[in-house]
C-alpha cells in the first residue's frame, strides 16, 4: 500500500583512484607532492618487510602471538593526514600506522615478546597504545575529539577498526556520540573482508559497512583500501571536515587480510586459497610501485635502495630489541604502574615477591652447588 | 558551618571545583537541563553551560568509554551512572581501559575520571534501583572504589576523588541522599582516598562498615550501650579499595570481636575481605568468629520485602549479642 | 570531486491512515471488521483510565513509582497484530498491550506496590515480564525468534522500547543479530520524543530512527503512532513479513509522552506547556473516536456504556488487589524463585530470616505487654 | 576408557548432549567453521549444521542476550565467549536478565544457558587473554559459577551445566586445554553442580584450591610428602558459586591448618570468601591463620612476567611451611 517517501539526502559512494594495475583516474589525482608519495610507498615496504620479520621471529619462537598485517599497509595513507600533534586511536592491526607516527620498531618486537615495556606510548603521547577489545576504542576517540573541541584546538582524532568491530555495541554508540557532539574525528573501519573465520557477508547484513554513517546522518565513504592514494584523500576531505569543525566521517576501507589473524591462527579451515590469490593481483605495493615507475620516481635501483634502507632499519631495531631483552625483565615492575602511587596492600605484595625471587635464588643457587 | 544533606554536599563539592579547574566536566543521563534524577547536578548547566555539564545520549557504555577519551587528553570527567544497577552496561569500559591505561602504557597516560553512581537499597524503587555491588568494582585491579556514609564525607572525598590521578567509582548511597543534615565547611576539604575513619569509640566490640549501612550501625551501637552496657567501636571504611585495614586491626587488637555490617549480598562481599585481613593480620586477637550482618544471597526484593532484605538495627544488634556471648 | 555512487534502494517511509482530526485516508483504509475496531477502541480507554487511576493511587500512596502511558496507547494497534502463542518482550512503558494481551490489571497494581507477585507472567508464558534496563531487551526478542524459526513455528516475537533505548549498544547487536539471521521479530520503538529530559532531537543526530534500519538493510518504517490505524497496519505488514520468513523489520511510531516519564518525574525542569498542548490535540483516543463515531460504531450512550464497563473492570482489579495486599507478604519469599532448587547458602540464610522475623516478633509482643 | 585432553572431553560433552538433545546449540563468535579458537568445537558444525552450531556475529552481549531469548523459549543454548576477558561486554546481559528471569517471573520462566570462556594464564597470550575474574560471576545472585581443574571433571560438570535449569558461567582453564590427558567414560557421566571434591588425601594441612591452580597444589603436595613428610589434603571446588564448604570444613576440622590457591587477583578474591567460611564454621580448630595463595592485586602482566604473577609450585609449598610454622 501507499505510503509517504521521507526525502533523505541518501549517497554512499565509493573512491578509487588507482585501480590494480597501477593505472591513475587522472581527474581524481590528488597531485601529491614527490617526497610525499616517495615516503608513502617507503612506509609501506616498511611495514611489509616487518611484518614478513616478525613472522620470521614468531615461528623461531622469539616473539609470541602477533596479528600480521600484510596487506592493509595503505592504511599509511589516512595516518599520513595527521600532523604530530593529533590523535591516534588504534586497535591492535595498525602496527604500520603506529611506525609511520613515529613508534620504534623495538617497542612493537617489545611488546610482542611478552614485555609490558611494549606499550610505552611516543613522546607527546598522542597515540593511544595497542588495545585488543575488539569495538571498544572509537569511543575514546570520540572522547578525545571532545576535549580537542572543548579546548578550541583544531585538532583531530583518528581510530582504527575492523570490519568484525562494526557489530560491537560500543561501534554504534561511538557513533552516536560523535554525531550528536560534532566532534573532530575520523572513524577509519579497516574492512579486511574476515574477522578471525567469519567472512564479511556473515557480519552484518548490509550490502556496505559504510552504510551504517546514514545511521546518524553522518558522512560515509567507501574507498579502495588498497589504493593509497585513494585512502589518502578520502582520509584528507575526513580531516580536512573535522579541523573545520564540521563533525565526524565514517570511512570504510575495502582491503583484504592476505596473511594469517594472528599467528595462532589457520585459516585453511574456513578460506580459499583462490579467495587470497585474487586479493594477491591486488596488493596496494606492487600497485603503488607500478604507478610511481611510471611516474618516473622510482627505478629498480631506487626500489633496491628503499628495500635496503627499510630493512637496514629493522636489522637496527631487532638488535636494540634484544639487547634489552637480553637485560631479562624485573617481574617486580609489574606493579610499578598499576596506580600513580602504589597502594599499601600492593607495598605488601610486592615485598612478598621480593622475598619470594630471592628465596628461589637461593634455592637454585643451593641446587647448583649440590650439582658441583 | 552551613549544615546541609548529601545532595547538597555532592553538588556543592561539584561546582567548587567546576569553579577552581576549568578540566572538570560532568556528563551523563539527565545531569544538565534536569540536574540529574537526584537533583545531585541541579543548577550546574546554568552556572558552566552545556559544554560542562553535557546531557548525554542513552548509553552507559559511551559514557565511560567517552569520558575515558576525555580523561586521557587532559579533561576530568565526572560521569554519572544514573543507578549503579545501570553501571554494568560500562563495565568493560571500566575494566578494560579506565583500570589498565596507566599500566598498558607505562605511566604515560592516564584515566582521572570519576564514575559517580547512586547504590543501594530502602527508598521503595523499582528493579534495578536498589542493588549493592561495589564487589565488581573493587576486586578489579586499577580501580578505586569509595563510598561516603555522610554530607561532609561525601564532599571531601569527592573532591579527593576528582583530583586522583586514576579512576575512581564513587557510589553514592542514595538512602542517605536527603536522610540527613550535616555542618560541611564552605571552605575546601577533602579527604584522602584509601583512609578510613573511626566513626564512634568503644572498647568492647568492633563494628565494620560503609555508606548507607553506617547508620543501622550507628543506631544499633547506641542501644546496645543504653540496654546492654556494650561499647561498640565503628570504623567507617570509606574507601573499599584499596582497602585500609590499619583501623579496624588496631580496633580488633583492642577489643578482640568484631562484626561486619553491609548491604551487599554476603557471599564474596566485602565482609568476607574484611573477615580474612583480620584472620591474616590479628588471628592472635580473636576471640571470636567475626560475624558477617549483611545482604542475603537473592537480587534485593521489590520494596514490600526489601526491609527484611536490608541489615536494620535489630539484625546487627542480635550479631554484636551473639558475638559476645561467644 | 566526483566518486562513484553505489546505488542502495534506501527508503524510508511514514505511514498516517487517521489524521489528527479522525478523518480517513480512505486508499489507506485497512478495512479492519466492526467489532475488532470497538475492542481497539475500548482497549485505549481502558489502559487511558487504568493509568490515571494509577496516578491518583501514586498520590495516596498507596503504590510506588510508575511509568504512565498517556497519550501511547495507540500501542495496542501493534500488539493487537500477534495470536497468543506469539511473543511479546515489553520494556516498562507497555502496560496497554500487556493488559491487551491478558495480564491482570491486578498484577500491574502489584509490581508498582513493590510485590514481586506482580512480575507473574500470564498463561502459556509468552509474554515476558516488565524490565527496566533500557535497550537490553529487543536482543531477547531475537534470541526468542530465533527459537521460534529453529522449531519450525510460524510464530513471531515482538519487541517494545524507546527512542532513547535506540542509543544502547545492545539495540545496535539486536537488529544486526535480528538481520543475519534473517528472524521473525518485529522491533518497535515508540518514539515518544523524550527520554527522560532529552529530547529525540539530541538522542540522535539522525533525521529519523526509522532510518537506521539501513544499517541492517532491514525494512524501516515511520508511523503515525497515534493514529492506531496506521500503527494496526504497519506491525501488520510487518507481522506478516516475518510469518513468511521474510525477517525483521523495524518501525518507529512517532507519538508522546503526554505524562510524567515516571512519578518521580518534573517534566517543567525541561519542557513546554506548550509543547504537551499541542500533542493533546493529536490525542490517539479523541482521534479514533471521531473516527468511529462518524463510521456510525460509537455514539454519546455508546461511549459512556465502554466508560462504565472499564471502570468497573478496573473497579474490580483493584478490589482483587487490595484483598491480596490485606493478606501482606512473606519475606522469606524473597528466597523462592532464586534459584529451581534452593542452595545450601540460601537455606541457611533463610533459616536466619525465619528466626530474626519470629524473635522481632516476639519482642514487639513483649513490648506490647509492656505498654498495657 | 579412552584418554582424553580437556579439550577433547569438553567437544566430547557437547557432541554426546547435542546428538541427545536437539533443544541444546551452540554460538559464539568462531565456534563453527573454524572450530573455535581452541578447537574445542571442533566438528561440531558438521554433525549437527550450521543451525545447531552458530558463528554469529563479534558482539559479546548480543551472544549473551541472545541466548537468554533463545533459553526463555525452550532452547539450551551453550554460548561461548572467546576469552573471559571479553566476556564483561556481556556482564550486564547476564546480570540483569539471565540471574534474575526466574525470580523476575516467579519461575515462570527460566534461562537454562550456558556461559563457557576460557579463563586464566600462563599460555604466553595478549593482554586480556590471561586474567581470572570469576568473582563477578560468583558474586551475582541467580548465577552459577563452575570452574573444572581435569577434562574428567570438566566432561561431567559441562553435562550437568547443560541441564541444569539456571544459568551457569562455566571457566575453562585454558592452561589446562592440552596440559595432560585423563580418562573419561565414552558412556554418560554427570558431576553434580555445587559440590566439591576431595582431589588429595591428608593429614596435616588443607589446601583448597579450583581450576587451573590445581596442579601447581598438586604438585606443591607430592613435594611438601617427599621434602618434609607432610601429607596435605586438597580440596577441588569445582563449583564457586554456590559454594559448597562442606568438604572442607570437615578437612580443617581434622587438620587444623588451610591455606587457599588460586590465580585471581587476591583482594577481594574467593580466597576471602573460603577463609571466611572457615572462620565462621570452624573457628575453634583453626590452628593458625588460613594463607591465601594467589595472584596479586594487579592486571596479569604480558608474558614475560606472568609465571612470577601466578601462584607456582615454591609459593605454595613456602605458604604450607609458613602455616605449619605458625
Ligand atoms: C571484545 C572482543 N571480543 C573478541 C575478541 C577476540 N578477537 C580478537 S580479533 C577478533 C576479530 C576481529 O575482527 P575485525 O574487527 O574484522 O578485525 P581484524 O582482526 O580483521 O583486523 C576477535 C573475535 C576481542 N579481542 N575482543
Ligand atoms: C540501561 C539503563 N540506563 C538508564 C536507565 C534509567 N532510565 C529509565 S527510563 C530512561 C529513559 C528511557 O527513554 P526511552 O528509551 O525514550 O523510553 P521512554 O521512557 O521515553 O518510554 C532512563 C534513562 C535504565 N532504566 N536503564
Ligand atoms: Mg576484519
Ligand atoms: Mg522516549
Amino acid at each position: 500500500m501507499p505510503k509517504r517517501e521521507i526525502d533523505l539526502p541518501y549517497r554512499i559512494e565509493y573512491l578509487s583512484i588507482l585501480d590494480e594495475n597501477g593505472q591513475l583516474d587522472s581527474a581524481l589525482d590528488p597531485h601529491l607532492p614527490d617526497d610525499l608519495l616517495l615516503r608513502l610507498y617507503q612506509g609501506m615496504v616498511l611495514a611489509r618487510k616487518f611484518d614478513e620479520r616478525m613472522l620470521v621471529l614468531q615461528r623461531q619462537g622469539k616473539i609470541g602471538t602477533f596479528a600480521p598485517t600484510k596487506g592493509q599497509e595503505a592504511q599509511i595513507g589516512a595516518a599520513a593526514n595527521l600532523a604530530k600533534d593529533d590523535w591516534l586511536v588504534p586497535s591492535f592491526r595498525e602496527a604500520p600506522s603506529e611506525v609511520w607516527r613515529g613508534k620504534s620498531m623495538e617497542s612493537v618486537l617489545l611488546y610482542y615478546s611478552g614485555y609490558n615495556e611494549g606499550g610505552r606510548v611516543p613522546e607527546g603521547g598522542r597515540d593511544l597504545p595497542v588495545s585488543v577489545p575488539v569495538g571498544s576504542q572509537p569511543l575514546h576517540a570520540a572522547g578525545i575529539a571532545y576535549t580537542l573541541k572543548y579546548r578550541r584546538t583544531n585538532n583531530v582524532a583518528m581510530t582504527f577498526f575492523g570490519d568484525g568491530a562494526t557489530s560491537e555495541g560500543d561501534f554504534h554508540e561511538a557513533l552516536n556520540f560523535a554525531s550528536v557532539f560534532q566532534v573532530p574525528v575520523v572513524f577509519v573501519c579497516q574492512n579486511n573482508q574476515w574477522a578471525i573465520s567469519l567472512p564479511r557477508s556473515r557480519q552484518t547484513h548490509s550490502r556496505t559497512i559504510a552504510q551504517k554513517a546514514l545511521a546518524y546522518d553522518m558522512p560515509g565513504l567507501q574507498v579502495d583500501g588498497n589504493d593509497i592514494l585513494a585512502v589518502y584523500q578520502a582520509a584528507k576531505e575526513a580531516v580536512d571536515r573535522a579541523r573545520q569543525g564540521e563533525g565526524p566521517t565514517f570511512l570504510e576501507l575495502i582491503t583484504y587480510r592476505l596473511s594469517l589473524h594472528t599467528t595462532a591462527d589457520d585459516p585453511t579451515k574456513y578460506r580459499k586459497q583462490e579467495e587470497v590469490k585474487e586479493w594477491e593481483k591486488r596488493d596496494p605495493i606492487t600497485r603503488f610501485a607500478k604507478y610511481l615507475t611510471e611516474k618516473g620516481l622510482l627505478t629498480e635501483q631506487k626500489i633496491e635502495e628503499i628495500a635496503n634502507r627499510v630493512i637496514s632499519d629493522i636489522r637496527s631495531a631487532e638488535e636494540a630489541w634484544s639487547t634489552r631483552t637480553e637485560k631479562g625483565v624485573d617481574p617486580l615492575d609489574m606493579f610499578t604502574h598499576a596506580y600513580s602511587q602504589l597502594p599499601p596492600n600492593l607495598l605488601d605484595q610486592k615485598e612478598e615477591l621480593r622475598l619470594e625471587l630471592q628465596a628461589k635464588r637461593v634455592q637454585s643457587d643451593q641446587q647448583a652447588n649440590v650439582r658441583d | 558551618m552551613p549544615k546541609m544533606n548529601m545532595v547538597q554536599a555532592i553538588n556543592m563539592a561539584l561546582r567548587q571545583e567546576m569553579e577552581k579547574d576549568d578540566s572538570v566536566v560532568v556528563l551523563g543521563e539527565d545531569v544538565g537541563v534536569d540536574g540529574g534524577v537526584f537533583r545531585v547536578t541541579d543548577g550546574l548547566i546554568a552556572q558552566f553551560g552545556p559544554e560542562r555539564v553535557i546531557d548525554t545520549p542513552l548509553a552507559e557504555s559511551a559514557i565511560a568509554g567517552f569520558s575515558i577519551g576525555m580523561a586521557v587528553s587532559g579533561l576530568r570527567p565526572v560521569c554519572e551512572m544514573q543507578f549503579s544497577g545501570f553501571s554494568y552496561f560500562a563495565f568493560h569500559q571500566m575494566e578494560a581501559h579506565a583500570a589498565r591505561m596507566r599500566g598498558r602504557s607505562l605511566g604515560g597516560l592516564s584515566v582521572p575520571m570519576v564514575l559517580r553512581a547512586p547504590y543501594g537499597g530502602g527508598v521503595r524503587a523499582l528493579e534495578h534501583h536498589s542493588e549493592s555491588r561495589e564487589i565488581y568494582w573493587a576486586h578489579t585491579p586499577g580501580l578505586k572504589m569509595v563510598i561516603p556514609s555522610t554530607p561532609r564525607t561525601a564532599r571531601a572525598l569527592l573532591l579527593s576523588a576528582i583530583r586522583d590521578p586514576d579512576p575512581v567509582v564513587f557510589y553514592e548511597p542514595k538512602a542517605l541522599y536527603r536522610a540527613f543534615r550535616e555542618e560541611v565547611p564552605e571552605e575546601e576539604e577533602t579527604f584522602p582516598i584509601g583512609t578510613s575513619r573511626i566513626a564512634l569509640e568503644g572498647k568492647d566490640i568492633t563494628m565494620i562498615s560503609y555508606g548507607a549501612s553506617l547508620r543501622p550501625t550507628l543506631e544499633a551501637a547506641t542501644e546496645l550501650r543504653e540496654k546492654d552496657g556494650i561499647e561498640c567501636e565503628i570504623i567507617d571504611l570509606l574507601t573499599i579499595s584499596p582497602l585500609d585495614d590499619t583501623l579496624f586491626t588496631e580496633s580488633i587488637r583492642k577489643t578482640g570481636h568484631a562484626i561486619v555490617v553491609h548491604e551487599a549480598p554476603r557471599s564474596f562481599g566485602a565482609g568476607a575481605e574484611i573477615v580474612t585481613r583480620i584472620v591474616e593480620k590479628s588471628f592472635l586477637f580473636m576471640e571470636a568468629p567475626v560475624r558477617r550482618v549483611t545482604g542475603f544471597d537473592v537480587v534485593i526484593p521489590y520494596y514490600q520485602r526489601e526491609q527484611e532484605y536490608l541489615p536494620g538495627v535489630f539484625r546487627i544488634v542480635a550479631a554484636v549479642r551473639e558475638t559476645l556471648k561467644f
